[in-house]
């Protein structure tokens, strides 16, 4: 099942290349396919554990290896969630001639990040990153402004240096340890130069994709500066991807090297990102803009979870899972209701939202709710992680990341409620408004009210997430 | 000018220490050459090169096919339609010139097509001409009508990517496994993918330079 | 055989040199039209260091893509910019 | 005598001179430029390792990973410069400086 992930949005793809026509209800559909494709993935993965496929019957090191586990699961399903819901957005979003190539290349970008999440294969991730990113620059340029091509441009031009640096990584892991197999290098792999400069690349390669602070100069222009439900699948899922490839690689390759210096690495620089996103956030007078430097705060959280998941506080795994899964359908209701009002005023600047409350109650709720997680307020999903991140902290003495988690709360309270609070007020000057259909509000919603749920699942989701038991913890069953 | 000596440290200390490892590595490194040549007689062609793209990692070559049509839309996407593209130059010594250099030229690249499966050459190399032989055919000012509006052209840019999605089904439906030729007719489907492929990247090359060529020169 | 290692030795570091000299052209060079006529120059000799490396087909492949494909590509942005009266 | 670990070093070499240019220079053609070369650089590094002398048996891996690179490669660099002309159509420039300019 887990190979027609990737070859169906292919195909739609292509279809919606070939009879533009019917791109719309063609892409739809196909998005709709895959959702229930990633259900059939999830019952055979519960009814049988996790599972590798060997493509071309071959297996490594030869061939290349595709596996599915709890954690490729859970990210599968978010793909698929939010694509579809952006796509559904998407659909009355652009205009004929955007969703012209706005359709082939979101779908081409699903079946990259399905194929990422499927990898096992660190050249293969090679070409899947490379896929993924020229397929956001192309959509992030859609917007045609000179805004959305120059943020377009300085992401191309990292995402390949990304690219490269983790390349010659590869080079080296290859010829140190012949394998491009992760599981094959694992067991290869020992504490030579070769692996750490290896490391060194690839992860200095990944940090700049998943824009770590100070790595993150690139992100707000991008992100802010693409179209709606561009923004809201590059904040959720492509700087995700690269974390992801991060988590894998370091699970099972460089966790063997010693690591307490990465830890303070890590954590210090996730620290900083928390504290200087959300001063950002919290001064910028455009909404996109902030809800862009949000993003690069939530790294940083994601960053401190890793930090101390790599010291081996194995709740921290936890945390940083659903702070991945909590930010991203947050931060997609968050980008798209900024689409939704950048669309009924034709601007976003903050201070003259004109009582959209009132006007937009469905989007307001939207936002509010979605702010809700991201602040991590008690129930929603981004509370759960950020209490696993306490607790994780605290098991591990970090007073400094304890106070810098509270303090990145505070201020993203400040930043979400500047935000609401204009909500209510007049603009100095009357504004000309536009109609909003009722999906695009609709999907913002269904994406906060998710991120809330997550608090709710918090159980089943984590048994979920730990199938196959893919952060290698030792005690758990397998 | 404090960036530019920080920079130039930085760069410097990358490459101090990737000369340390490259000079710590052992001489002679385990690589997947012997693999290959093992499993060579099960691949249906006997160009190594060619087993690992279009079998061993034929699923690579199938996303990287991916990567040359999302560029391909990307670029698509900002170009604006315009009714006559000029040709560079207008000769007719050019002309003559290329009335015979094309049916070299893609004699030359069905030539590469075929010998890839024994010997340096294959599909990336048979495209590549492809695409040459186009650029050299609308410099030279002959009218050709290849815009992305026909559907044909579409077709055959999509033609690599739809023959390894039926490939795909056909593995899928014979094995269960994505890819995997039975060794009986694994040439023949090496040779089918490579020949979709030459057209793909042929097709898809010529349209990139054209995209390129015919931007317009201010805003309309 | 001595020999024959003496000129393989001093064919490598010819190339070698060769090869960093033309890169550092390419991008320092004043004109642009000239860094692309560097870069194209860069590709030819980068294949025949896949030549030397006996990677035929990647030889086969740089000399059509790396320098000749991407040299037009650069070549007809470059015109573009120019006839944008932009450098 | 093996002189074929010149060839990983010039690789290194390259990647280096690459990136001194990609954060170094304004000019977008020049960054492209130095992105292509710092590609070569890292395909150079990826055959030329572990290559103790030309005899011993080929590995056709790194040789069509390289393939595949290389058109990467050519599909980045072709996106990259149609949103180069654009941005050389809207703001007069073909660079990405001055972004506090309106």
């Amino acid at each position: 099942m887990e190979v027609f992930l990737i070859l169906l949005p292919i195909f739609g793809g292509l279809l919606t290349f070939l009879i533009p026509k019917f791109n719309k209800s063609i892409g739809i559909i196909t998005l709709i396919l895959t959702l229930s494709l990633v259900i059939s993935v999830a019952s055979q993965l519960l009814a049988g554990g996790s599972y590798y496929h060997l493509l071309g019957g071959w297996g490594a090191p030869l061939g290349i290896n595709l596996y599915v586990d709890g954690l490729s699961l859970v990210m599968l399903g978010l793909t698929a969630l939010i694509a579809t819901g952006a796509g559904i957005y998407a659909g009355k979003y652009f205009t004929h001639k955007q969703s012209l190539w706005f359709w082939p290349l979101w779908l081409f970008l699903i079946a990259g990040l399905n194929a990422l999440f499927l990898s096992q294969d660190i050249f293969n991730f090679y070409v899947t990153l490379e896929l993924i990113g020229l397929a956001s620059a192309a959509l992030t340029a859609l917007s045609d402004t000179k805004e959305a091509l120059r943020g377009a441009m300085r992401y191309l031009l990292v995402t390949l240096l990304g690219s490269l640096a983790y390349l010659l990584g590869v080079a080296l892991l290859y010829h140190g340890f012949g394998s491009v197999d992760i599981v094959i290098l694992s067991k290869r792999i020992e504490s030579v130069p070769v692996a750490w400069a290896a490391m060194g690349l690839m992860s200095a390669g990944l940090l700049l994709k998943s824009a770590l602070f100070p790595l993150h100069f690139w992100l707000p222009p991008a992100h802010a500066s693409a179209p709606a439900p561009v923004s809201a699948i590059l904040s959720a899922l492509i700087i995700k991807a690269s974390i992801y490839i991060q988590l894998r690689l370091w699970i099972s390759l460089f966790l063997p090297l010693e690591s307490f210096y990465f830890e303070i690495f890590f954590a210090l620089l996730g620290s900083f990102a928390v504290v200087w996103g959300s001063v950002l956030a919290l001064v910028q007078t455009r909404l996109k803009l902030l809800i862009a430097y949000s993003t690069v705060a939530q790294v940083g959280y994601l960053f401190i979870a890793f930090s101390l998941a790599l010291g081996g506080i194995s709740v921290a795994w936890s945390a940083l899972v659903y702070l991945m899964l909590s930010h991203a359908l947050a931060k997609s209701a968050l980008f798209l209701v900024a689409g939704n009002l950048l669309h009924f005023h034709g601007h976003d600047r903050i201070v003259d939202l004109d009582r959209i409350a009132q006007r937009l109650p469905l989007s307001t709720t939207a936002f509010a709710l979605a702010g809700v997680s991201i602040i991590g307020l008690p129930l929603s999903g981004g509370f759960i992680g950020k209490w696993f991140l306490l607790e994780a902290s605290l098991k591990n003495n970090s007073w400094g990341i304890t106070l810098v988690i509270l303090l990145g709360g505070l201020l993203a309270a400040g930043y979400i409620f500047k935000v609401l609070g204009f909500t209510f007020t007049k603009a100095a000057v009357a504004q000309e408004t536009k109609q909003i259909p009722l999906s695009m509000e609709l999907v913002p919603l269904f994406f906060a009210i998710m991120a809330i749920l997550l608090g709710f699942f918090a159980t089943p989701m984590l048994a979920l997430i730990h199938t196959g038991n893919p952060f290698g913890i030792i005690g758990a069953t397998p | 000018m404090i960036i530019r000596i920080f920079t130039f440290i930085l760069t410097l200390l990358l490459f101090a220490g990737l000369t340390y490892t490259v000079l710590s590595l052992p001489k002679q490194t385990k690589g997947l050459g012997e693999t290959v040549s093992l499993q060579m007689h099960n691949s249906g062609v006997s160009n190594p090169v060619t087993a690992v793209l279009m079998n061993f990692r034929a699923y690579d070559t199938l996303l990287e096919m991916g990567v040359l049509f999302i560029a391909l839309l990307g670029v698509y996407s900002l170009s604006t339609s315009q009714k006559e593209k000029k040709p560079l130059l207008q000769s007719s010594v050019l002309k003559r010139l290329g009335g015979i250099l094309v049916p070299l030229l893609l004699l030359l690249s069905a030539y590469l097509l075929w010998i890839g499966a024994h010997a340096p050459g294959g599909a990336f190399q048979a495209g590549s001409i492809v695409s040459a032989t186009g650029i050299l055919i609308f410099l030279s000012g002959w009218k050709l009508d290849l815009s992305a509006r026909h559907f044909f052209v579409r077709l055959l840019i999509g033609t690599s990517l739809l023959v390894f999605l039926l490939i795909s089904a056909v593995t899928l439906f014979l094995s269960h496994t994505l890819l995997e030729f039975p060794p009986s007719y694994a040439s023949a489907f090496i040779f089918l993918l490579e020949a979709a492929a030459t057209v793909s990247i042929g097709v898809t090359l010529f349209h990139l330079f054209l995209s390129i060529f015919s931007q317009p020169k201010e805003e309309h | 055989m001595e020999t024959l290692a003496v000129e393989k030795l001093f064919f490598d570091i010819l190339l070698a040199a060769s090869l960093l000299f033309i890169a550092y052209k390419t991008l320092t060079c004043k004109d642009l039209f000239q860094a692309i006529v560097f870069f194209i120059v860069f590709g030819l000799l980068i294949s025949v260091a896949w030549g030397r490396l006996g990677a035929y087909d990647v030889a086969m492949a740089e000399v059509v893509i790396g320098a000749g494909l991407t040299g037009a590509l650069l070549l007809s942005a470059l015109v573009k910019l120019k006839k944008m009266n932009i450098d | 005598m093996n002189t074929l670990i010149v060839y990983p070093l010039v690789g290194i070499g390259l990647f280096c001179i690459g990136l001194y240019a990609l954060i170094m220079q304004p000019h977008l053609l020049r960054k492209l430029l130095a992105v292509n070369i710092m590609g070569s650089g890292v395909f150079l590094v990826l055959v030329s390792l572990g290559m103790s002398n030309t005899n011993a048996q080929q590995d056709p891996v790194p040789h069509a990973m390289i393939i595949t690179g290389i058109v990467v490669a050519i599909s980045a660099t072709a996106l990259a410069l149609v949103f180069m002309i654009k941005i050389a159509l809207k703001t007069g420039k073909a660079e990405l400086s001055n972004p506090e300019e309106k």
